[in-house]
């Protein structure tokens, strides 16, 4: 068991690092160095879920976010090259940033003034899962069987809704229907 | 007398195979000593625990098993390359490198030393943050991804219950990594090829995945040291059981590393060099290395997922497990070799269209051929010899497959005298070729 | 000792600063990566809860913050494939991927 | 725990950064003792481009292709996210988990005739 300090130690750090990099997508003014540091800020999520012992959700994390939503972020930046020198502000941008603070301001009050030991009267306990995944395969396919399938049909729409419309005004796309009706 | 003297030409052999032996004989002794490396660790272990806190027993415990990672990889990275260009030369019938030390095995070493002493140009427009951590941050996966390998029973650095998804995950962060060193290098064909890459590694995760998944649902595990252990327990190489999982894996995972036959990323004779064009000196070197130690990687991967890790007939009982490891690692590395100095680079839509078209849907039947043949294997009483009975099926589908794809690219049988020759017959020499065996 | 209210304010703090990318940045595609912060935001609450959650009985009860992290997932990326693919469309359109440019219909 | 075995992660994490920054701070070195060549001048820190200057902005618009395919990879990314934990606990099921799936995969099996069909994966 790791001792206290050193899960303090490796908490802050993480999330540190993790904040930075955050504020760094923010503050960037290329997009793609922006893009690099959202990248970060997926890593140093996937810590935090380890030191949550979220082992599988952690690895979920790195692959669905780090490994391929940046991929398409990515690729849909090299698909409007205009944008990709340009991260911009908008007209709102300090208007942005007070809402942001008095947002985080407001939630950290609520947080720390709220009592959440409180809550259910019972004293919080660390729960430290072991073999995560058999029990998530477990939930999936027993209580939460209906959103797993409904999961399914929701990226068999966002494939086809996406395919339909990034090709809708191809013109080589229409010409090759074309084809296929004189056939 | 003259039978002594008539030895004396062969001195040369006796000495050598009296060298041999007494190699053997210090390896034997030394088999016994370095077993089990992992009886190390712990002791540096028990010997900080008296000394100081739990965690300085387990950083310093831990460091070693990370010391020995990061210097066998060293290592692989130097030996490697001279393997490598050693079996080249030898596939093409030259010498290869043979100046720089006995064998020129200093050839590695010459090497480094002259990239380091290489110029290093940065291009004026290029985005200089990222260029300069795209080659260092390339060896974090490739490094990170051998921390869960089983070298052998109780030498695992990283023994978590998700090891495949761990390995799967870690190295899918190669691909961004391979479009920031192309796109920071601001050049046409940097970025086009890092953008080929890109969609061919991407495309070639899902079959990788896919089968990673039926070799999951057999074993019913994701620890890669459970995976060694059931193929022994059940006494038969999943390479066997699930042929096609294994060729997918194989297949899928040289376009992941960019090796020959699938590597796209460096495809000379289109786009240069593709993503790392402007890098020159030691950072190119580490493309390089990387790619080098990627393809060792891609050994031990298949050596424990599909060749039984470091079991080898009982003679793991007598030989150093980790050896046996590494040995099958290797092969499979020579194997990597033996595919780049035999085949030629294919066509990108050639790529693309095998892994969306045929790898990634016939994955899906397999896997779900398998899951079939796991629930009638657990619900039977009878495993032991039911196993045997699936391997030959899938075998024989995986042949048939086979035969039904060189149907389909109407490839007949291989043999030359097939072919008929259409440039001859055009030419109307079609007289003039009977008789003989030649192709056009 | 660090307790719940250490990772909620992380939380919170990705949160804030999703918002600020959000409301700040003119590019469409600045504005997808503040909302895939938001989502981060939230997963993490999530399990955080999940973890120091009191009422819990079974491991298997507690992983119900893991299920619901896992659905967040599969919505993020099917949110992000339409996003883009809205993006590319309007860039092929209008030629500019500002919001404060695309005011127009059509 | 898990976060003790992951810590190992970490370790390894540090030293995978410092081992490809051994090499580079050997070649820094050698620029130190000027034994390595450092005079840059406006051709050689050129892009390369065969001999010619380079016009235009690199960036061209690319093919929308390459969207589609990281669109198909995500999807079954997340796809392999959900089959995993199936797969681990697939050996202790009863034989309708495999209808479950069935149904899953069938689905997403769906999307990619689809895409198929409507020439999302054809490489032009």
């Amino acid at each position: 068991m790791i001792e206290f300090s050193t899960y303090n130690v490796i908490f802050f750090s993480i999330s540190s690092f993790t904040l930075i990099s955050a504020i760094s997508v923010g503050l960037v003014n290329s997009l793609m160095r922006s893009l690099f540091f959202l990248i970060l800020t997926f890593i140093g999520v996937a810590g935090l879920f380890i030191l949550l012992s979220a082992d599988f959700i952690a690895i979920a994390q790195l692959l669905i976010y780090a490994g391929s939503i940046s991929i398409l972020l990515l690729f849909a930046v090299m698909l409007t090259p205009e944008s990709s020198t340009n991260n911009g502000n908008s007209k709102y941008f300090l208007p942005g940033i007070l809402i942001g603070i008095i947002f985080t301001y407001l939630m950290v009050a609520l947080v720390t003034i709220f009592q959440f030991n409180q809550l259910s009267g019972i004293h919080l306990k660390k729960l430290d899962f072991d073999n995560t995944i058999a029990s998530i395969g477990e939930l999936l396919l027993g209580k939460y069987i209906i959103a797993f399938e409904l999961a399914s049909i929701l990226l068999l729409f966002a494939l086809i809704g996406a395919i339909s419309i990034v090709r809708s005004n191809e013109s080589d796309f229409l010409i090759s229907l074309n084809n296929k009706d004189k056939k | 007398m003259s039978l002594i003297f008539s030895f004396i030409p062969y001195i040369k052999r006796l000495i050598v195979l009296i060298l041999i032996l007494f190699g053997l004989a210090v390896g034997f002794i030394l088999s016994k000593a370095l077993f089990d490396l992992s009886i190390y660790s712990n002791a540096v272990f028990d010997f900080m625990i008296d000394k100081s806190s739990y965690n300085v027993a387990y950083f310093s415990s831990s460091l070693i098993g990370a010391l020995g990672i990061i210097s066998f990889i060293g290592l692989v990275l130097l030996v490697g390359s001279w393997v490598e260009r050693r079996m080249i030369a030898k596939f093409q019938i030259r010498v290869g490198p043979n100046r720089v030390g006995i064998f020129g095995l200093l050839q590695p070493i010459a090497d480094a030393i002259k990239l380091m002493q290489k110029e290093v140009l940065v291009p004026a427009v290029a985005d200089k943050l990222l260029f300069f951590i795209a080659p260092v941050a390339i060896f974090i996966p490739a490094i990170l991804a051998w921390a869960p390998i089983p070298w052998g029973p109780n030498m695992t650095y990283l023994n978590i219950n998700i090891g495949i998804l761990y390995i799967f995950a870690v190295s899918s962060l190669t691909v961004p990594i391979i479009f920031f060193a192309g796109w920071s290098s601001m050049n046409h064909y940097a970025l086009l090829g890092s953008m080929r890459t890109v969609a061919m590694m991407v495309s070639y995760e899902i079959p990788i995945s896919l089968s990673l998944l039926s070799v999951v649902i057999i074993t019913g595990t994701l620890n890669l040291t459970e995976i060694v252990l059931w193929q022994s327990s059940n006494s038969i190489w999943l390479g066997l059981l699930i042929p096609f999982s294994l060729f997918t894996f194989f297949f899928s995972s040289t376009a992941e590393i960019n090796r020959t036959p699938n590597d796209i990323a460096e495809a000379e004779s289109e786009i240069v060099a593709g993503y790392h064009i402007e890098y020159s000196g030691m950072k190119a070197g580490l493309f390089m290395a990387v790619e080098l130690g990627n393809a060792v990687l891609l050994g031990a991967l298949v050596t424990s997922l599909f060749l039984n890790g470091w079991f080898l007939f009982g003679l793991e009982n007598y030989i150093p497990p980790y050896i046996i490891f590494i040995a099958k690692t290797v092969a499979i590395y020579i194997v990597l070799i033996w595919l780049r100095a035999t085949l030629p680079r294919f066509r990108l839509d050639q790529l693309m269209n095998f892994a969306w078209k045929m790898l990634i849907p016939v994955s899906i039947i397999n896997f779900f051929m398998i899951a079939i043949e796991t629930t009638i294997i657990t619900n039977l009483d009878s495993s032991k010899y039911i196993i045997y009975l699936f391997a030959i099926i899938n075998i024989a589908v995986f042949v048939g497959l086979i035969i039904l794809w060189s149907k389909i690219f109407k490839i007949d049988k291989f043999s030359p005298e097939k072919i008929a020759p259409i440039f001859a017959q055009k030419i109307g020499g079609i007289k003039a070729m009977e008789g003989t065996k030649s192709v056009d | 000792m660090i307790e719940l209210e250490y990772y909620l304010i992380v939380s919170i703090l990705l949160f804030g600063i999703g918002l600020f990318v959000c409301i700040g940045k003119k590019n469409i595609i600045s504005i997808v990566m503040g909302i895939e912060l938001l989502l981060n935001a939230v997963n993490l609450a999530a399990i955080s809860f999940s973890r120091y959650g009191s009422e819990f009985e079974s491991q298997s009860d507690a992983l119900s913050g893991h299920i619901f992290v896992i659905f967040i997932l599969t919505v993020a990326a099917a949110e992000a494939a339409i996003a883009l693919a809205l993006c590319v469309l309007v860039y092929r359109h209008l030629k500019t991927i500002n919001v404060s440019d695309v005011s127009e219909l059509g | 725990m898990i976060v003790e075995e992951y810590f190992r992660v970490f370790l390894l994490l540090i030293l995978s950064i410092l081992f490809p920054l051994l090499p580079l701070s050997g070649s820094y070195l050698f620029s130190k003792i000027n034994y390595r060549p450092f005079n840059s001048n406006d051709v050689k820190s050129a892009i390369y481009e065969c001999g010619v200057e380079s016009e235009d902005i690199t960036w061209r618009q690319f093919n929308a292709k390459y969207f589609l395919y990281a669109l198909g990879f995500v999807i079954f990314d997340v796809e392999v996210i959900f089959l995993f934990p199936w797969a681990v606990i697939h050996s202790e099921q009863s034989y309708d988990i495999f209808l479950k799936v069935a149904i899953f995969v069938g689905v997403l099996a769906f999307g990619l005739l689809y895409a198929w069909k409507w020439r999302a994966l054809e490489w032009q």
